[in-house]
C-alpha cells in the first residue's frame, strides 16, 4: 500500500529524488521517534506558550512570567526528579495561527515534554489537533467552559459549575432573585451562563434578561438601556477584557448604584479593577479561587516572592497567575508520578504523565489558595471557590469562601452526552468515544 | 523592453519553473515535520499573495476581501473533516452546537456528511461568492478606493457573521476537527510530507496556470483594463465580464489557500476572516511586487519566514520594524521586491525602463489630465 | 437557538429609549470619522491609521491628566494640540510623497498604524490604562423613557461643536476658501497662488488633532489600551464614504448609520448588527457609490 | 444614405441643458467636421453617440437602428469607433500591445483565455501601424511617448477596431504644427475609406480636410455647410465674435 502511493506520488511531483531520499512518509505521520523525551543527563524541557506581544499579552504575559517563576522555584528546590526543567519559551504574538504553529515546533522540533499554555478557549482549540494527534500533554492554566473530554488536556483553572455553586446563592440571598446577564459573546460566557442558569432555578432566582457584547466591544448603553427597564437585583457578568472595563466605566457614569444592584463577575480581578479606577470597581463581586489578598502563609510567600523575583514586575497577583502557578506544580508531581511507575525517566511520555495525573493533590504548603488536586477522571481540579468583594484600593476582601471542595463537571449540563472518564466520553449507548472537542 | 531579461519570457518561465521544482524537493533538506509544516503555512500564504497579485497587481482591483473566499473555505474544510469525525448514529452533532441548544444538525452543515459535496461545497461556494459580489461591484462600475473599502466592509461583515452565528460556526472558539482529512482510505496527516506537497501542487499549479492565463490575450486585456476601463469599454469590450471573471479566479484562488490551510492546521476560528489578515495579504504582495505573481510568492515567504524566525529574536521591535518596512517598500519600491528586480536587471541589460506607477491612481490621473489640458 | 431569544420584541418605550441612545452613537461616530472626513475629502489620503490618532489622543489626555494632573476639559485643546504635532511630522514624513496614489496611502498608513500601535505599547505597557471622568459629568438627565448620562451628553455636544467649529472654518474663514479650492482642483488653485502643499499640511494636522479630541472623550467613556484604535477605523471609513467625503454628509450619514446600529442592536444583538449594517452598506455603495449627498460624480 | 442619424436629441443636466433639439447626420464615406465654441454640446453630441451619457429625448439612429439604449461597448462592437480629447492609452502596456488590444475581434473573456498569438504581421494591422507612424516605437511603453505620438496612438488603436464610424475628440490637440500637418495627411488619406466626424478647434487643420462643416452654438445647431458657406455664415460670425473668428 505504502509503495504504491509512494510511486504514483514520485511520477506526479517530484521523480526520482524521493527515492533518493527514501522519504517514508507520505500521507501518514513521521514513525514516532525512537529518542526518549527525557534524556538522563540532560534537562527537562518544557513549553511556554503564550502570547508576549500583541493584545493578549496584557494577560498572558503575567501567565509566562509565573510559569518561569515556578521553574525557578522548582529548579532551586532540587528540580523533578533531580533534574533541572528548562523552559522553552515561546511567543505566540496573539495570533491564532501562531499559537498553532508554535505549538507544532514544541512538540516536533523542540521535543518538549508538556506545554503550559492558553488563556482563550480560541488558542486551546488551535492547539488542540496536533496535541492530540502527537499524544501530548498541554495544560491549560485558566477558567474553562468544559464540555470537552480529551485526553490530552489538564485543567487547572475552575469549571463552569464551580463558579456558579457559590456565587449565584449568595447573589440572590443577599440582593434578590432577578438577574440580568450580560456576557462577552462567545462560548465560555454562554456555558458559564447555562450552569448560572442551572443554579438560579435551585434557589428560585429569575433571569431578567442576557445579552452578550462582541469581544473587544465597548458599547454598553444599548444593554443598559435595558437593564434599566428590567431593574434586576444584580447583573451577573462574564465580559472579559477591555470590554469588562468598559462595563464597569459606563455602569458608574449610567448612575447605577453598587449598593443597590452590583455585577456578580466571574471576569474582574486585580489587574481590570485597577485599570478601570477604583470608583468603578468598589463594592463588585468576583468570583474566583483564589485573591491576593488571601490570608495565609503560602500566599504571603507566594506574593512577596513573586512581587520580589525580577518576575514581578506588573504589581499584583491574581488568579489566573495562581492557576497557572498550580499547574506547574501538578506536572512536576506528574513527572515524578510518572518516574515512580515507569521506573526510567527516559521512559517517561506525556501521555504517562497524564496518565498517572489523577488525584495528584497540591497541598498547603505550596498552592496559594490551599489544596487542590486533579479529578481522576475528567483531569480538571477540584478547589473552593470564594466571593471576594472588590474593595477602594482594587484589591478584594474574601467574604466568603466555599466549605467543602467543589468538583469540576464538564458535562454538567449536558448529562445526555455521557460522562467523561479517564478514557474518553462514556456515551449512553455504552461507546466510548476519545477526543471530544 | 527588448533588452531586458526580466522581460523575456522564456527566462520567466524557466524561473517560475525552477523555483516551484526546488520548492518541491526541499523536504530532501527538510525532514523535520514541524519544518515541513511551516513551508506548507508559507505555500498557503504564498498561494494568497498570488490571488492578490492576480486581482491587484494585474487587474488593478484593490481587494481587501481576500480572506472572505480564504475564510469561507477554510470553514467548508472544516466542517468536512468535523463531520468525517462525527457519527450518523452514536454521535451526529459536533458538540459545541449543544451549546447553543441545538439537537439536530442544522440545515447548512447536513449537506457535509458526504465529504465529496463537502469539497464541491469548499471550493464552491466562496467562488461563486465573488461572481456574485463581483457582479454587485463591478456592473454598478465600482473602481479605485471604493472597491477597497467595500471589500474592507464585506469582510467586517462575513466577520461579524462568523463571531455571531455560533450555533453553526462555533463563533469566536472556531471549529477544530479532531482528525485529520481522511481522503480515498488514506489519512492526510497535516505533518507529512504529502500534506506539504499537496500545498505546493496547489501553489504551482494554480500560480502557473493564473501566469499563463495573464500571457493570453485575456491577460493582456485585463491589464488594459486596469490601466484605462473607459478606454477598454469604447473599443467594445465588456470591463465588467472581465473584473468579473478575474475577481472569482481570484476568488477561487483564495479558497484554495484556505482548503490547503484547513488541511494543515486542523483548525478555523473567524480570525481567518479578519480585517487585519486580509490586509497582511495584501501586503505581503505588496513587498514582493503586486505585477509579478512570483514576486507575491516571495513577499510571502520573505514576511511571514521573518516574523516566524526574526519576529522571536526581536520581539518587541518587530512590528515597528515590520511596519517601518511597509511604509518603506511603499515609498521606495512601489513594485515591490520584483519592481527592484527589473530595475536591476535593465541596468545590466543597459537600458534602464523609468519606473511608472501612477496607473493605481484611476479618477485622480485622470482629473490632472484634463485640468492639464 | 430560537427565534424568541434572538429577536426583542417590540415594546414603545424602550424602542424610543434606544432611538435616543442612537443620538449618543451618532455622536461616537461622528467624532470618530471627522478627522478622517477632511484628511479624506481634501486630499484623497486613505489613512487607516487614524484610529491610531484617536488612541494617540486618548493616551495623551492619559498623560496630561494622570501623570501631570492637567483637569479633563483642558485636555482637550491640549489633545488636539498634540495630535497636530504628531499629524504634521507624519504628513512630512511620509503622506507628502505619496499624493495622488490614495490606494497606497492607505498601505503605507497601515504600516504607519502597526508603528504607532507598538510604540504605545513599549512605551505604556499593554494593560488597559484609566482616564478620569471628572466629577461635574457625575449627573444623568432622567425623564420619562429619556435616560441621558452626563458624560454622554457632553460628548454629544461637544460633536456639534467640533462639527460646527469646522464648518466655520471651512465656509467661513479664507483659509477654508483655499482647502475647498484645493479640494476641488488643486491645479486651479495653485494657479492663484494657494500653496496646495501648506493647505494640505494643515487640513493633515487639522484632521489629526481631531482625532485628538475624539481620544480624549473615547478615554474617558470607554478603555485605553494600545489596540483601541483598530475598533473605530471601519466605522469611521464607513461613514465617510456612505456620507460622500463631505462634511455634511458625514453627518447625515453618521446619524443614519448610528440609529440604524442602536434600532438593530435592540432588535437583535450588537455583533448581528453589525453584520446587517455592513451589507446594508456594501449594498448601498453599490446604488449610489458617489454617497448620499456627493454629485453624481462626472467622468473624464 | 445616412450611416449616422441624431433626431431631436436632447441632453438636459440638471438644470442645465447641454444640447437641445439637435438634429445631424453623416453620410456613408463622408468627413465632417464639428465645430462650436466651448460648451456648445460637441463633446456631449460624441459622449451621447458612443453611449457615454444617456440623452434625455430624442433617437440616435446608427445604420438605421436606434442605439440609444446600448452599453457603450455593444455600441463600440457596431463599429463606432472614438478619440477621447484627452488622450486615452493603456499607459503600462507597450505600443504594441495596445493596439494588439484594439485589434482584437474577439470579445469574449473565455475565448481570449485560450488565445496566445499576436497579430502583428497581419496585412492590416501592418498598415495602420505604418499609417501612424509607430513603427520604431512598437516595443515601448506607451506611457513614454510623446504627445503626439501619444495622439497618434489612439489614432491608431481606433482604426485598428475596423469601425464603420470615427469620432475624433479633437485630434490635434497640444500638437505642434509639424504634428498637426502630419495628422491632416493620416486623415485625408482615410478619407473615402471610412466615415469620419472630427471635433476641432484649429482652423488651419479643419481647412486642410474638412468637407462639410456643422457649427454648433448653447447645444443646438447654428449652421451646416462647407467651409466657404460656413465662412460667410453672419450668424455663425456672431457667434465667434470677439474670439477668432472663423478667419
Amino acid at each position: 500500500m505504502k509503495v504504491s502511493r509512494r510511486t504514483l506520488l514520485k511520477g506526479a511531483i517530484s521523480g526520482a529524488t524521493v527515492a533518493a531520499v527514501g522519504a517514508p512518509h507520505f500521507f501518514i505521520p513521521n514513525p514516532a521517534f525512537a529518542a526518549p523525551w527525557i534524556e538522563k543527563g540532560g534537562k527537562i524541557k518544557v513549553g511556554v506558550l503564550f502570547s508576549q506581544t500583541g493584545n493578549l499579552a496584557v494577560v498572558e504575559n503575567d501567565s509566562t512570567q509565573v510559569v518561569l517563576y515556578a521553574i525557578d522555584e522548582i529548579n532551586a528546590n532540587g528540580g523533578v526528579a533531580g533534574m533541572q526543567v528548562e523552559p522553552v519559551v515561546v511567543d505566540a504574538k496573539s495570533d491564532i495561527k501562531v499559537y498553532s504553529e508554535k505549538i507544532s515546533q514544541l512538540i516536533l522540533r523542540d521535543r518538549v515534554i508538556s506545554t503550559f499554555g492558553g488563556y482563550t478557549s480560541a488558542s486551546r482549540r488551535a492547539v488542540a489537533p496536533i496535541v492530540m494527534a502527537r499524544d501530548h500533554l498541554f495544560y491549560y492554566p485558566t477558567c474553562y467552559e468544559g464540555r470537552e473530554c480529551t485526553q490530552n488536556i489538564i485543567n487547572t483553572g475552575p469549571l463552569a459549575n464551580q463558579h456558579s455553586q457559590d456565587l449565584i446563592p449568595f447573589m440572590v440571598e443577599n440582593f434578590g432573585p432577578k438577574v440580568y446577564l450580560i456576557g462577552s459573546n462567545y462560548i465560555w460566557p454562554k456555558e458559564s451562563n447555562k450552569n448560572a442558569k442551572v443554579w438560579l432555578e435551585r434557589v428560585g432566582g429569575e433571569v431578567v434578561g442576557e445579552d452578550y457584547v462582541p469581544l473587544g466591544g465597548s458599547e454598553f448603553t444599548p444593554i443598559f438601556n435595558k437593564v434599566r427597564q428590567q431593574q434586576p437585583s444584580f447583573i451577573f457578568s462574564t465580559v472579559v477584557g477591555d470590554s469588562d472595563i468598559a462595563l464597569h466605566k459606563q455602569y458608574l457614569q449610567e448612575g447605577f448604584k453598587v449598593d443597590k444592584m452590583p455585577i456578580a463577575s466571574l471576569t474582574t480581578g486585580e489587574i481590570e479593577t485597577r485599570a478601570m479606577g477604583a470608583e468603578a470597581g468598589a463594592g463588585h463581586f468576583l468570583s474566583a479561587p483564589y485573591f491576593q489578598t488571601m490570608e495565609n502563609p503560602t500566599n504571603q510567600r507566594f506574593v512577596e516572592g513573586y512581587l520580589a523575583s525580577k518576575y514581578g514586575g506588573g504589581g499584583v497577583t491574581h488568579y489566573n497567575m495562581e492557576e497557572t502557578y498550580l499547574s506547574v506544580y501538578v506536572w512536576k508531581h506528574g513527572v515524578e508520578k510518572a518516574l515512580a511507575t515507569a521506573g526510567d525517566i527516559e521512559e517517561v511520555t506525556p501521555r504517562m504523565i497524564r496518565d498517572v495525573s489523577g488525584n495528584i493533590e497540591v497541598g498547603d504548603d505550596i498552592s496559594p489558595e490551599g489544596r487542590v488536586w486533579i479529578d481522576p477522571d475528567n483531569f480538571n481540579i477540584w478547589l473552593k471557590p470564594k466571593i471576594g468583594q472588590c474593595q477602594s484600593d482594587g484589591q478584594f476582601k474574601v467574604i466568603k469562601a466555599a466549605d467543602e471542595h467543589v468538583g469540576p463537571d464538564p458535562m454538567s449540563i449536558y448529562p445526555e452526552r455521557g460522562v467523561c472518564k479517564a478514557d474518553g466520553l462514556h456515551q449512553p449507548d455504552g461507546t466510548v468515544k476519545t477526543s471530544v472537542l | 523592453m527588448n533588452g531586458n531579461i526580466y522581460h523575456n519570457r522564456k527566462a520567466q518561465w524557466a524561473i517560475y519553473l525552477a523555483a516551484f521544482a526546488a520548492l518541491a524537493l526541499l523536504p530532501i533538506f527538510f525532514d523535520s515535520p514541524f519544518t515541513l509544516n511551516l513551508l506548507a503555512r508559507y505555500c498557503v500564504f504564498a498561494l494568497l499573495a498570488v490571488s492578490v497579485s492576480l486581482v491587484w497587481g494585474y487587474a488593478g482591483i484593490l481587494s481587501l476581501g481576500q480572506a472572505i473566499a480564504f475564510g469561507l473555505a477554510a470553514y467548508g474544510m472544516a466542517m468536512t473533516m468535523q463531520m468525517q469525525y462525527q457519527d450518523p448514529v452514536s454521535d451526529p452533532i459536533p458538540s459545541f452546537m449543544l451549546t447553543n441548544e441545538l439537537e439536530t444538525l442544522p440545515l447548512v452543515w447536513a449537506p457535509f456528511w458526504s465529504t465529496p459535496i463537502g469539497l464541491i461545497l469548499t471550493f464552491g461556494v466562496p467562488t461563486v461568492f465573488f461572481i456574485v459580489f463581483g457582479i454587485l461591484m463591478f456592473q454598478a462600475r465600482v473602481a479605485g478606493v471604493f472597491v477597497a473599502i467595500m471589500t474592507l466592509a464585506m469582510t467586517a461583515a462575513w466577520y461579524s457573521m462568523a463571531y455571531d452565528m455560533q450555533p453553526f460556526t462555533a463563533g469566536f472558539n472556531g471549529i477544530s476537527p479532531p482528525l485529520p482529512f481522511q481522503i480515498f482510505g488514506t489519512e492526510v496527516d497535516p505533518y507529512s510530507a504529502g500534506a506539504y506537497w499537496v500545498c505546493v501542487a496547489f501553489l504551482a499549479v494554480l500560480t502557473l496556470g493564473a501566469k499563463f492565463l495573464m500571457q493570453t490575450k485575456f491577460g493582456l486585456i485585463v491589464q488594459a483594463i486596469r490601466d484605462d476601463a473607459e478606454r477598454a469599454r469604447f473599443l467594445g469590450y465588456n470591463v465588467a465580464y472581465y473584473q468579473v471573471v478575474v475577481f472569482a479566479l481570484s476568488g477561487f484562488l483564495a479558497a484554495s489557500a484556505g482548503f490547503c490551510w484547513v488541511l494543515i492546521v486542523q483548525y478555523v476560528s473567524p480570525t481567518s476572516l479578519e480585517i487585519v489578515f486580509s490586509i497582511s495579504i495584501v501586503i505581503w504582495a505588496a513587498v514582493g511586487g503586486r505585477t509579478s505573481l512570483l514576486g507575491a510568492i516571495i513577499g510571502a515567504f520573505l514576511v511571514n519566514g521573518m516574523q516566524s524566525f526574526v519576529g522571536d529574536e526581536l520581539q518587541q521591535v518587530w512590528m515597528l520594524i515590520l511596519g517601518a518596512i511597509f511604509i518603506g517598500v511603499v515609498l521606495f519600491l512601489p513594485r515591490g521586491l520584483a519592481g527592484f528586480f527589473e530595475l536591476v536587471l535593465g541596468l545590466f541589460s543597459g537600458r534602464r525602463e523609468p519606473q511608472k506607477s501612477d496607473w493605481n491612481t484611476g479618477r485622480t490621473s485622470a482629473v490632472t489630465k484634463e485640468s492639464a489640458e | 437557538m430560537s427565534v424568541n431569544d434572538f429577536w426583542t420584541p417590540f415594546a414603545l418605550l424602550p424602542f424610543l429609549n434606544a432611538l435616543i441612545i442612537g443620538i449618543s452613537l451618532i455622536s461616537i461616530w461622528l467624532i470618530a470619522a471627522l478627522g478622517l472626513t477632511i484628511i479624506y475629502g481634501t486630499m484623497g489620503v486613505i489613512n487607516m491609521a487614524h484610529g491610531e490618532f484617536i488612541m494617540l489622543g486618548a493616551y495623551s489626555t492619559y498623560v496630561l491628566q494622570t501623570l501631570i494632573g492637567i483637569p479633563f476639559l483642558l485636555c482637550l485643546p491640549l489633545s488636539f494640540l498634540i495630535l497636530a504635532a504628531i499629524g504634521w511630522v507624519i504628513e512630512r514624513g511620509v503622506i507628502r510623497t505619496l499624493y495622488r496614489r490614495p490606494l497606497d496611502t492607505l498601505l503605507a498608513t497601515w504600516g504607519l498604524s502597526l508603528i504607532l500601535v507598538q510604540g504605545v505599547r513599549l512605551i505604556f505597557g499593554g494593560e488597559p490604562q484609566y482616564v478620569g471622568v471628572p466629577s461635574w459629568l457625575n449627573f444623568q438627565i432622567q425623564a420619562d423613557f429619556i435616560h441621558l448620562s452626563g458624560l454622554r451628553l457632553f460628548i454629544i455636544v461637544m460633536a456639534i461643536v467640533m462639527v460646527a467649529v469646522t464648518w466655520f472654518l471651512l465656509y467661513r474663514t479664507t483659509l477654508g476658501i483655499c482647502v475647498r479650492a484645493v479640494m476641488q482642483d488643486k491645479e486651479m488653485a495653485a494657479s492663484f497662488g494657494i500653496d496646495a502643499n501648506r493647505i494640505y499640511s494643515l487640513t493633515f494636522c487639522y484632521g489629526a488633532g481631531l482625532a485628538g479630541v475624539a481620544g480624549s472623550m473615547f478615554g474617558a467613556l470607554k478603555t485605553l489600551f494600545p489596540d483601541m484604535g483598530g475598533g473605530y477605523i471601519v466605522e469611521a471609513f464607513l461613514v465617510v464614504v456612505v456620507g460622500g467625503v463631505q462634511l455634511a454628509g458625514s453627518v447625515l450619514s453618521a446619524s443614519l448609520l448610528g440609529e440604524l446600529n442602536s434600532i438593530f442592536s435592540y432588535f437583535t444583538n450588537d455583533t448581528f448588527a453589525r453584520f446587517v449594517l455592513f451589507t446594508l452598506v456594501v449594498v448601498f455603495l453599490r446604488i449610489r457609490p458617489q454617497g448620499l449627498l456627493a454629485e453624481k460624480m462626472t467622468r473624464r | 444614405m445616412s450611416l449616422l442619424e441624431l433626431k431631436d436629441v436632447t441632453k438636459v443636466y440638471n438644470d442645465y441643458v447641454a444640447v437641445e433639439n439637435f438634429n445631424f447626420s453623416v453620410t456613408d464615406g463622408e468627413l465632417r467636421c464639428l465645430l462650436g465654441p466651448n460648451g456648445a454640446g460637441k463633446t456631449t453630441c460624441i459622449d451621447l453617440i458612443t453611449g457615454r451619457q444617456r440623452l434625455t429625448s430624442g433617437a440616435i439612429l446608427f445604420a438605421g437602428d436606434d442605439i440609444c439604449r446600448l452599453p457603450e461597448q455593444s455600441i463600440a462592437r457596431l463599429g463606432i469607433g472614438r478619440k477621447f480629447q484627452v488622450p486615452a492609452i493603456f499607459k503600462e502596456l507597450t505600443v504594441e500591445d495596445n493596439l494588439e488590444v484594439a485589434f482584437s475581434r474577439k470579445k469574449d473573456p473565455f475565448a481570449n483565455m485560450m488565445t496566445l498569438h499576436r497579430s502583428y504581421g497581419q496585412k492590416r494591422y501592418d498598415e495602420i501601424v505604418e499609417l501612424v507612424g509607430l513603427k520604431d516605437r512598437l516595443s515601448s511603453q506607451a506611457g513614454l511617448l510623446s504627445h503626439g505620438e501619444t495622439q497618434w496612438l489612439e489614432i491608431g488603436m481606433v482604426l485598428m477596431q475596423d469601425p464603420r464610424l470615427l469620432l475624433m475628440d479633437e485630434p490635434t490637440a497640444g500638437m505642434t504644427e509639424q504634428e498637426t500637418m502630419k495628422t491632416s495627411e493620416i486623415f485625408n488619406s482615410l478619407k473615402g475609406s471610412h466615415t469620419l466626424v472630427v471635433v476641432e478647434h484649429d482652423m488651419s487643420f479643419v481647412r486642410e480636410i474638412a468637407d462639410i462643416i456643422t457649427v454648433m452654438h448653447m447645444g443646438t445647431m447654428l449652421a451646416e455647410g462647407t467651409l466657404e458657406e460656413i465662412g460667410n455664415d453672419p450668424r455663425v460670425k456672431e457667434v465667434y465674435l470677439g474670439s477668432e473668428g472663423l478667419g
